[in-house]
Parts: C-alpha cells; structure tokens; sequence
C-alpha cells in the first residue's frame, strides 16, 4: 500500500539524481589526483637520499641542505623574487595608470591603445623572447659606443655599458603583464557605480582625494589580481627570460632548465618543494585571515538582520 | 569659458602624461621589436648565421617547408583546448553547483599547482611516463609494451596538465554568477536536469567558455617546452622551430617570417573567434580575462 | 688532513682569500663537507681511489698569489663532462663559485655568442670551432703567461686538431681537454643483431628496434653520420649528398624514440635501446650498466677534441685563467677523467691514470678503429645548407 | 581647500536661479532654455517623464554638468566652471552611491573630512546628522548591511551633515516600496521644514511632487511646461500634457466657438454638435475661433444619476452606460460609455455615499457644471 502512496518516478529521478552527483563526484577526484600526483611524485623526491630524481634509494633531508647551500640555486632564486616583485609592481602601477587614463582618452587612441593591448596579451612568450632579445641587442649596439663617446667627451674614465640582465627580463615580464592588468583594472572601471565618484565629488572631495579615498579602494581587488597573476607569471617563466637574461643572472626556471640537462637531482626537487611550501602557508595565513574577516562580517550581518526586523515590527 | 577651456588642457596633459609610461613600454618593447621582426623577415642570412640586409621575399616563399609544425601546433593547440574545455567543464560545474562547503578549499587546489614550477611539474610526467613509469605497470597487468613518452599523446597530455587551470577558473566564475532562480525557473517549466543544463546552463556559461578557450589556446600556439620536454624532439610545435632558427641555424629572417605568421595565425583565429563566439552567445562581456 | 694543508687554509682564511663556508668545507669543519662529500654524484662508486694520487689538493695547485679572483664564474660546456668534486675543489682553492651551463650544441654556442651579452667566461668548443670563433673575435687568445702549468708540447698531436687562429700560426684559442669519437651505444638485453656500422644503425632503426633509438639534436653528427651511412665523408657539404642524407634522416624520423643530445636518461631507463653516443658517455653508461655497449662505427663518423677556451671580453678573466691552468695540471685532469671518462691528450694525465682507466677500451680504443674518422672542418659550423636541412628535418 | 561661496554676496531671494541654461549631448538637446529661480527654503521639485531633462538640470546644479549655454547662479553667484567639489550643494544620488568600502559613519563623515573639520567636530556633526535621520548607534554597520530605508536615510545625513544652501535629491526614495515611501516623504518635507534648507527634488512621481512641494516645475522634452503650487497645477494646468501627467483628466476634444480671453471664457464645439463652456488660461499660445482645442475634466467633477439626462443652466449632461466599476478603498472609480466617448468618473465614499446606486450596464446620466470644464488649446 505505502508503495503506491510514493510515485515511483520520483525516486527514480533521486537515484539519478546520486549517480550524477557521484559521477561528478569520481570525475573531480580523478582530477585532483591528476593535478597532484606529478606534485606529491616532486615533493617525495626531494626527500630522496639518493643521487637520482625517478629511483628512491630512502628518505634524507640531505637535498635540503645541498639546495640551501647552493649559491647558484639560491641566487636563481633570489633572481625570480627580484624579478617577479619588480614586474608585479611595475606592471601593476603602469597598467593601473594607463586604465585609469583610458577612462578619459578620445576614443580613436583608445582604439588604438585597446588593440596593443590585446596584441601584448595574444603575442606568443617565444614570439616577444625573440624580438625583445633582438631589439635589446641592437638598442645597446647602439647606446653603448653612444656613451663611450660622451664619457670620453667629459673625460670621465672607464664608460659605463649597458647590457641584458634582470632589468630586460623584467622588462619583457612588464610588457604583457601590464596588459593583463590594463584588461583586469579596465573591467573593473567599467563595472564601477560612476555615482560613487561623484558622490565623492559632491561631498568637496578635489579629484585627487576622491582618487585616493573612492576609486583605488574600489579598484582594489583588480589591482592585487594582477599584480598576483603578473608575479606568477614573471616567477614562473622561462621562455622569455631565457632569451633576455643577463650575464649570469639565470632565475630559477632557467637554472631548472639547465639542471634539467645537466641531469637532474633531488636538489631541484627541494627547491620546487621550498616554493611550493612558502606559496601554501602563505595561502592558508590569507585564507585563515579572509575567513576570520568573513565570520565577523556574518556576525555583523546577523545582528543587522535582527535590529532591522526589530526596528520594523 | 577661457578658465574651463585651460582646465581641459590641463586634464588632457594629465591624461597624456598617465598614458605616457605604459604608451613608452609598448612602443619600445612591442611595436619597435615587431617592426625589426618584419624588417629582418625580408632580409637575408648572414654567413655565419645572423641577419643581413636585403629585400626578399624568399623567407615567407620557404614557409611552406615549416608547415608541419604549424599545422601541428593549431592541432594540439585545438586538440589541447577542447581537451581542457571537456575535463574542465564537469569540473568547473562541480565547484560552482556541488561541492558546497568545500568550494573555496577545492578551487585553490586547483590553483595551487601553478605555484610549483612549471617546469618541474612537467618534469615529473618524464619519470611517470618513462619506460619504469605507466607503461610497466601496464606491462605487468598485461597490455603489453607501451610507448608513452616522445608520443603527441605525452605533448597533449602535458598541456592539459599544464593549461586546466586557465581553462577551471574562467568557466567556474561564470557558472557560478548563474542565477539559480534560472535553473529553477526552468525546472519549474518542466524541463529536466539534462535539458535545464543544455538549454539554461550552457548558454548563459558560454561567456566563460569563450574566455576559457581562448586562455588556453593562445598560449598553446607558442608552446615550446612541453613539446621539448615530453616530445622528446619528435612532436614538433612552431615554438620549437622558432627555437631552432634563432639558436641553432641561427637563421634570423626565416625565423622573423615565421614568428610574423605565427602572431598573425593566432590573430585571426582568435579574431574569428570572437566574432562568432560572442554573436552565437549574444553576450558582450567575452573578455581575454 | 695534513697540518701544513690545513695551516694554509687558515691562513687563506685569515687573510680573507677564501670565505668561511670554503675554509670550512675545505678543512672539513663543517657539516657542509660532510653532506656534500656524501652527495658527490659518480657513477662509479669510490672514483678517487682509483686514480693516480687521487684527488688534487693545494700541494698540486694553489691559486696565483696576490690576484684577485672574484666570486664567480660561468662556463658553459656539455652535459656529463665534469666532475663535480673537481669543480668543488677549484672552489675550495679559490673561494671561485662555478657555474655549469650545458649545451647541447656548438651551434646553439654559437648562436648565443653572436647575439650577444652571454655573461659566459670559459667555454669548452669543439674543434671545429675555432676558425669561426677566431675570425669572429668570439674568444680571447690564450695568454700563456696566465698558464704556467699548461706545457702542449707533451699533447699527442695526433689526436688533436688546431685550436689556432689563424691557421698555422701560433696564436692559440684554446687548450685540449680531452677528445673523443661519436659512435653509438646499444643495450645488450635488448639489441641482438650485430650493430657494427651506421649502415646498421640507421637500418634497424627503422626495422628491428623502431621506437627505441635515439639521434643527436646536432645537425653535425646527425647529418654526418648519415652521410657515413651512404658511404660520404662526414663532412661533405656537397648538395646531392646532402639530399641523400636527408632523404635518410626523414626516412628515420618516425621511428625513432627522440631526438636529443641528453640521451642517457632514457638509455638508463631503457625507454630507448640505442642511441647516437659519445665516447665519454658511452663509457659512463657502460660503467654503470654493462649491457650497454659502445661502438665506433667501422664504416666511418667523427673524432673530435674539446678545448678550454676563453671568452672574449669575460667578466672574470682571472677566475677563468685560474680555472683553465687549473684544468692543465696533470692530476687534475686525470682526476676529472675518471668522472667524464673521456680519454686525454695530455701524456702526463695519462699517465696519472689507473690502469683499470688506461685499458678502456671505450675510453682509449685501438687506434686501427679510428682511422676511417674524421675531424669535423669549420665550415661545417656555419654552413647554410647544413643548418638549413637540419632545422627542415626537424619541423618536417 | 574649498569653503562654502559666500552666501551674503548679493541679496537675493534665490538660492538657485537658472538663467536660459540649455545642455546639449551631441545632437540631443537634453534641457532646452531653461529658466528657473528657486526661492530659498522652498521644497522645489522637477517633475516630468523620464528623458524629460530634469535629472540634467539637477546634474547641472550640482556641477556634474556643464552647460552649453546660459548660466547658473547659486546664492546669486555664478558658477560656470566651479567643480562639483568647490560648490557648497550637496546631492542625495538616486541608488544612494554609499561608499562600500566605508561605514556608516565614515560615510556620513565624507565630506567633512575633505574640508578639514576636526575629528572632534567629524564625530560630533555625524552623530549630529545620524540622529536628524533617526540611525544613532548605526555607525560602525557597513552600508550593505542596511535596508533600502537606512540607506536612505545615511545618504541623507551624509548631504544633510555639511549644511549644504542647496540639497538636491535626485528621486531618492525610487528604490522603496510603496509604505517606506509614504513614511519617507513625510519625514523628508519635516527635515526641510524644521532645517529651512533649499531642496531641489526631482521626480517622476505626481503624487509625491504634490504632497511635498511648494513649488513644482513639470517638464517636458527639456523644456518647462509649467510652474507653480500644487494646487495652480492641478486646477489650472496650462496643457494637455500637463493636465494628464498631474492628476488624471477626462478630455473631450473638438473646436474653439466661442472666445473670451479677457474674461478668461471660451467655448468648445465637439464633433457631436455639443457646445461646452469652460475656463481659459492665456499662456502665450493666442488661440482664436476654429482652434483645435481640447475640454479637461477632473473626473471627481462628474455627477452620476440613474435615468436620462435632463438638461440645466450652467451644467452639462450626456447620456451613458456604467462600462465597469472598480472599488479603490476611499473611493469608487467609474468607467463611462457616453456619446462623447469613454468617461472616467470618481466618487468619494462619504458615508452616505450609497444613496443612488447604480449598477454596471445601467443607462445614466452624466452631469458636471461649467466650472469644472477646463479649456487647453496647445
């Protein structure tokens, strides 16, 4: 009797129901494992003892102390912070600026402007690598007997020479980051409640202040995206800085490259599982402190809900 | 009028000087970079190897001859794309629709790869994918002798371990902006959980979609060290001619053409895309980001 | 460690020659030394013992007095061709850090040098380098008095073709490090047909052993030796003979596992089973694996020798000097050979090696193998058809 | 630093006063010589459809906008060129525009702080506004946290808070329902009452415009059409448009036969022969005999009665049918079929309302005296 009471239909579509839901379930976790098996395989050997990446000879730390100890690793390192940092800011504070100015560009310039843009961000890493390079090359073929002669003009000694080093990798880091950003800062203008600014204005606020103290706050989580997205970027790649880097400055996607054919130990594995740390304690302090905030905010809000219905009854 | 008319100079001057550092970078390290690489493509190679000047139109005739690995670039780059857009996809819709309290959690992890290096990561696919790696195991449970590595299998493989992430994000931000009362509204209307998907969802995803594909597929284009790294030479990608011509035959000008018909290639096509991408959606916000 | 080392050391120390960490890794303080000692990665086990005296110490070379070295130096050179313990101890001697940069070709050396902006100091070129670099101003003529323990005159000649520029005279680019021969090696457990030509090679690369051999990224050896396949010089830039190669090569292409010059990991792996070789890693494979063997093609392929070179307008030219007499001393060659496993040219090297080194028949193979070899001539390394043919193969 | 223009310049009654002022965007003539004078402390409100111009003129007041021509005068100063930020007017934006990133009291305290005000005097003055607006101890919320009616009302304080000479309100209370607004327009005409500050309203709502306003300006298509007090406006108002938007009206047209423009009299002949008497208003449009002209009757004006008409001096009567019959609480509301075409007519429920009763498809008569016909020639 209570059989025909329930619509069989209906339970026909919850089990279909659960079989979607765990197919989607099975789907996710083969995922993750696919995006962290390679991971864990990369952190496990770094704790190899032997001298091999890919044949386990038991646990050490000994790569951990070899890797800290390695001033060329060390200094690769150091080279993709110095990089990474000074694109995230240059790219962000140009681009930020540039999207701002963007806002008040008649529009054939800014036609003009949005199609490099999009260009910068299209143009293949290899692609700006190259012509960077090639630019470089011949930009300082040129600047350098230029500066042998003003120095030997005012008798000033030994000319200074201008040459690739970190500055052109953060160079052509800043060239397509600082697209990006333009792109990311301009949505957000774009998404902008214009009324706030004017609502600034109208409360005797000069544009500057109201720059200051209503705009930047609004563009604020644009601005962090990119200068995030363009460090990333800037810490991880190799192909452009392979092209334009300096004497002796290799960042650590080169001095992995170059392990790489060197043959590579367990030592890169240390440096990649050092990185990889750092990224997600800082992740989870970020994380923690966002959830923290948020519970506060959820409290806050509750308490506004229960006054308000209060105050209405 | 006259005070009004020197402040719109002075706003102008102010835009102009905002513009001025950014306009700088560009011209210096993109427009002047590109117009050396056009000029050097019509010249000639210098003995040695380098560029000479000339004016010829021999290096884009001899294009033809690189076009293996053009076509093989587009079809990875496709191949890889709708890979990502089909593993991707169930995903994204899972973080955005199901997974609940673990959401934020799940989608940082898939972020958190990209914090290890790239190169390293793509390293590890070697071991796993080396002769004591799958293929082993696979010979022990019986399949037999299976070559993984240095195939287009382990290249694709690769740059859909290595592009997912570009692919997840885009499509999980517009899934999960979907207004359920959509969803409802159409369940309520009758239709049913596959129906609702391919007549709601997709639609309004299809934003994402557009972006998620083209943040894959550009970058696929110019690849060059998954293709080095696990196509072992063979599964050869215009990244990796463009490689060779500059450092190894170091044949500037045939290099410059190829690298102006790549720029170009990928232009059109995302071009095209866009076009018809953002016309079949009705939908204008398709950004790059 | 004896007294008299130590006291020199300290002393070194004292007057800030050295830094800490060097005086305390090199005195063995340190816990560094320990750990690094243990890490050294050889492919033989215990390599010191076996070589004549062993590992080179103060007593077989000191630093010029009185120069200041700096802090670094970037060589670039090949992959498997240095013993890390020996650049350890130029750095325990000097406080010089090293730099390795391996390449995988002259030709890619070369394509950087032009461009510009290296930051390189020493290189380790081919010999069929030299008119090039030369003429191009890409190196710096050796200054001899910088020297003092490099003595050619004791260099077997035969085995060593010109690092001068211009030809004949006597301005020399570089020194001999060691020499070689391009052959291939194949895994026993997996290869049995006789592999003894490249006429073999290549024809059971596309046979018996499709998906499992490797060809050098190197338009040099690759072209060349398949050149050998059809009976040419290696060095032939003739055109229809160059047609014929590539005919070849295309031909070969698919079947191959990879194209690359760092083939010992999937040789070690046995992802592949034969593989282009040189001498020095042929007899490092073999070392650790006895089933692979190495073979000098008997129809023909290369003899080549690797020189210490300096780059032109170096940043380091002190280091690098130090670093070049260094690598003259006798013993320390004999000692990086027993890493590298290359053979020497140097008679006194030699004869500081261990017998076990000396009766390699990899390492110094009988010379009726080699007569059919040729040295690569210059003009291989900037010939257009060369490059050209090689860059069209591989994107083909 | 900006300071307040000094009010005492010259002595004038108007706070604000436009003075031929037109706005073009392009091709598009948003405000079309405009002229205004807003007296000072009055309850003034722009009144029009929406694209009707009265947003731009309010943006032009508040400096947002400059205008193509004409010139405007606050506290008899002209401030052509003045930025939005240098003029001591003060706006309560449409959706509010509160700071998100702010608090309430950070909010409030906005334009205070950009003019220097110590943080003692800040935080007084805040709390000063908060209580005027009735949100004490909702400084620290987050304006997001608050309903439609609390952000209204901190954008309120946040103007109010710096004294401004002239409030402008661009339709602040559009995003409330119907009781909020109600509640809110009562408390916004007893803010303006007890400051004596100068509101500047627009909107698009008649009923709002009439309960609050001294003086209501109805525009159209970027041009004035009529200004006045509510009550000049609903009783004479000088057109068609004007009629129909304040209030609602009956029309009948037809053409002029008769005139009296010093007298203020004229007649209307409709297509059915019927002649009606009414009042004229001359506004400058100079009608004579033949015009196109149009009869307005405020439906409350209508008398119904069972039976047949029957003809009186001074009154006219039509025959009809009770088409259909809405209840709308206080009053009922008639749709009419008559000869002269759809009539709506209204009756207020007094008590004894229920007297006559009529019923849906009763024949009726329809009556309405002379004084209630209003004669519109434009």
């Amino acid at each position: 009797m209570t059989d025909r009471t329930t619509p069989p239909p209906r339970a026909a579509i919850d089990r279909a129901g659960r079989w979607v839901d765990r197919a989607f379930r099975i789907q996710a976790t083969a995922l993750y494992l696919f995006l962290y098996v390679p991971i864990a395989l990369v952190v496990l050997f770094s704790f190899n003892a032997g001298n091999r990446t890919g044949e386990l000879r038991g646990l050490s730390l000994r790569w951990y102390q070899v890797a800290v100890e390695d001033p060329f690793a060390m200094g690769a390192l150091q080279n993709s912070f110095v990089v990474g940092a000074w694109t995230a800011v240059i790219a962000t504070t140009l681009g930020t600026l540039a999207a701002l100015a963007l806002q008040r560009t008649p529009r054939r310039i800014r036609a003009v402007f949005e199609a490099i843009t999009y260009v910068a961000i299209i143009i293949p890493g290899i692609v700006i690598g190259i012509a960077t390079l090639i630019f470089f090359v011949n930009a300082f073929a040129w600047i350098n007997p230029q500066l042998a002669g003003i120095w030997a003009a005012i008798g000033a000694g030994a000319p200074p020479t201008i040459g690739t080093g970190l500055h052109t990798i953060i160079a052509a880091h800043v060239l397509f980051t600082m697209a990006i950003v333009i792109v990311l800062v301009r949505a957000r203008l774009a998404g902008m409640d214009r009324s706030l600014t004017e609502a600034s204005f109208d409360l005797f606020a000069s544009p500057l202040r109201t720059f200051v103290q209503v705009t930047l706050p609004q563009l604020r989580p644009a601005i962090i995206t990119g200068a995030l997205l363009a460090f990333t970027f800037s810490f991880d790649d190799y192909v452009i800085a392979s092209f334009v880097a300096g004497p002796g400055k290799p960042t650590l996607p080169m001095y992995v490259f170059s392990s790489i054919r060197r043959g590579i130990t367990p030592e890169i594995n240390a440096i990649a599982a050092m990185v990889l740390t750092v990224t997600v304690t800082l992740l989870v302090i970020v994380s923690l402190i966002y959830r923290r905030s948020s519970r506060i905010a959820a409290a806050q809000r509750a308490a506004a809900t229960a006054d308000a219905a209060a105050g209405t009854s | 009028m006259v005070r009004s008319g020197a402040r719109r100079w002075r706003s102008r001057i102010a835009t102009a000087l905002l513009l001025l550092p950014a306009a700088t970078w560009y011209a210096l390290l993109l427009l002047v970079p590109l117009v050396i690489l056009v000029v050097f493509s019509f010249g000639g190679r210098a003995p040695e190897g380098g560029y000479l000047p000339d004016f010829t139109f021999a290096n884009y005739l001899e294009l033809p001859t690189r076009a293996t690995a053009f076509v093989n670039a587009l079809w990875m780059a496709l191949g890889g794309t709708v890979l990502c857009l089909l593993v991707g996809f169930p995903l994204a819709y899972y973080l955005a629709t199901r997974a609940g309290s673990q959401r934020t959690l799940l989608l940082v992890l898939v972020v958190v790869p990209f914090w290890t290096s790239f190169l390293i990561r793509t390293y590890a696919w070697l071991t796993i994918l080396g002769n004591n790696g799958i293929p082993s195991l696979l010979e022990d449970l019986g399949f037999g002798h299976i070559v993984l590595l240095n195939t287009p299998f382990a290249v694709l493989l690769g740059i859909v371990y290595n592009y997912l992430p570009l692919m997840v994000f885009p499509l999980y931000v517009s899934l999960e902006r979907l207004d359920k009362r959509l969803l409802e509204a159409s369940k309520d209307l009758g239709a049913g959980r596959w129906a609702t998907f391919r007549q709601v969802t997709l639609p309004l995803s299809s934003a994402g979609v557009l972006s998620g594909v083209i943040l894959v597929f550009i970058p696929i284009m110019g690849e060059y060290i998954i293709p080095a790294l696990l196509g072992g030479g063979k599964v050869f990608f215009i990244g990796n001619a463009l490689v060779d011509l500059f450092l190894q035959s170091r044949n500037w000008p045939f290099g410059s053409a190829a690298a102006i018909v790549l720029i170009l290639v990928i232009l059109t096509a995302v071009t095209i895309y866009l076009r018809v991408g953002s016309r079949g959606s009705g939908s204008r916000e398709v950004s790059l980001l | 460690m004896e007294p008299v080392h130590f006291q020199k050391l300290y002393d070194d120390f004292r007057l800030g020659r050295i830094d800490r960490r060097t005086f305390l890794k090199a005195s063995g303080l340190g816990l560094a030394a320990a750990v690094i000692a243990a890490c050294t990665p050889g492919s033989s086990a215990k390599p010191t013992e076996a070589a004549g005296g062993g590992e080179p110490t103060a007593a077989d070379w000191s630093p010029p007095s009185g120069v200041d070295l700096g802090k670094t130096l970037y060589i670039t050179t090949w992959p498997n061709y240095h013993n890390p313990r020996t650049i350890e101890i130029f750095t325990e001697l000097t406080g010089v850090a090293v730099e390795l940069n391996p390449l995988g070709s002259n030709e890619e050396m070369l394509a950087k040098l032009l461009i510009g902006g290296t930051g390189w100091d020493v290189l380790v070129p081919t010999n069929y380098t030299f008119e090039t670099y030369g003429s191009k101003g890409l190196l710096e003529p050796l200054n001899m008095s910088m020297l003092p323990h490099l003595d050619t005159s004791r260099y077997d000649q035969k085995l060593l073709a010109n690092a001068e520029y211009p030809a004949g005279s006597k301005t020399l680019f570089g020194f001999n490090k060691d020499w070689g021969t391009t052959g291939f090696t194949y895994n026993k457990k997996h290869v049995t047909k006789p592999m003894a030509t490249w006429k073999d090679f290549f024809d059971l690369a596309q046979t018996d052993y499709s998906g499992k051999v490797v060809i050098h990224d190197y338009q040099l050896t690759s072209i060349g030796n398949a050149l050998v396949y059809h009976g040419y010089s290696f060095n032939s830039v003739d055109e229809a003979e160059l047609a014929k190669a590539e005919e070849l090569l295309l031909a070969v292409k698919p079947h191959l596992f990879a194209i690359t010059s760092d083939y010992q990991p999937p040789m070690r792996a046995e992802d592949a089973w034969v593989a282009m070789t040189w001498t020095n890693d042929g007899a490092q494979l073999h070392a650790d694996i006895p089933d692979i063997e190495y073979v000098i093609g008997s129809d023909g392929g290369e003899i080549w020798s690797d020189f210490y070179a300096v780059v032109a307008g170096t940043a380091h030219r002190e280091a690098a000097y130090a670093f070049l007499d260094f690598m003259a001393v006798p013993k320390v060659q004999a000692f990086d050979a027993t890493f590298h496993k290359a053979p020497l040219v140097d008679s006194a090297g030699i004869a500081l090696q261990s017998e076990e080194v000396r009766s390699n028949k990899i390492t110094y193979p009988d010379a009726s193998s080699l007569t059919k070899l040729e040295f690569g001539t210059a003009e291989l390394l900037t010939n257009q058809a060369r490059a050209d043919l090689w860059a069209r193969f591989k994107s083909a | 630093m900006p300071s307040p223009p000094d009010s005492t310049s010259r002595d004038v009654s108007a706070d604000v006063e436009l003075i031929d002022v037109t706005k073009r965007f392009g091709s598009v003539t948003a405000v079309d010589h405009v002229a205004l004078q807003i007296e000072r402390g009055s309850f003034y409100s722009l009144l029009g459809p929406s694209g009707c111009g009265k947003t731009t003129t309010l943006r032009m007041i508040a400096g947002f906008e400059q205008p193509t021509s004409g010139e405007i005068l606050i506290a008899g100063v002209p401030v052509a060129g003045v930025p939005p930020y240098r003029r001591n007017v003060n706006t309560v934006f449409q959706h509010y525009a509160l700071f998100p990133h702010m608090d309430v009291a950070r909010n409030v305290g906005y334009g205070l702080r950009q003019v220097g005000v110590t943080r003692d005097e800040e935080q007084r003055r805040v709390g000063e506004a908060l209580d005027l607006v009735r949100l004490s101890g909702y400084d620290r919320r987050r304006t997001w946290e608050l309903s439609g009616g609390q952000q209204q009302r901190v954008a309120l304080a946040r103007a109010l808070v710096n004294r401004p000479t002239v409030l402008l309100l661009d339709e602040p209370l559009g995003a409330l329902d119907l009781k909020l607004r109600k509640e809110m327009q009562l408390e916004l005409k007893g803010l303006q009452q007890e400051l004596g500050i100068t509101f500047v309203y627009v909107t698009h709502d008649q009923d709002e415009a009439l309960t609050m306003s001294d003086v209501i300006v109805v525009m159209r298509d970027g041009r004035v059409q009529q200004q006045g007090s509510p009550e000049a406006l609903y009783e004479r108002p000088v057109n068609r448009f004007v009629a129909g938007f304040i209030g609602q009206s009956n029309t009948i047209a037809g053409r002029l036969s008769g005139l009296d423009l010093d007298g203020g009299m004229a007649s209307v002949e409709t297509p059915t022969g019927l002649v009606l008497n009414g009042r004229i208003t001359d506004h400058g449009a100079r009608p004579s005999i033949g015009d196109e002209a149009i009869v307005a009757i405020r439906p409350e004006r209508l008398e119904i009665a069972p039976g047949t008409p029957s003809p009186t001096a001074g009154w006219t009567s039509v025959a009809g049918r009770i088409h259909q019959e809405t209840y709308l609480g206080d009053q009922t509301e008639y749709r009419l079929a008559t000869d002269l075409g759809q009539l709506v007519a209204r009756r207020a429920h007094h008590g004894h309302a229920e007297t006559t009763t009529v019923r849906s498809g009763e024949s009726i008569s329809v009556r309405w005296p002379d004084d209630a016909n209003l004669v519109l020639v434009a």
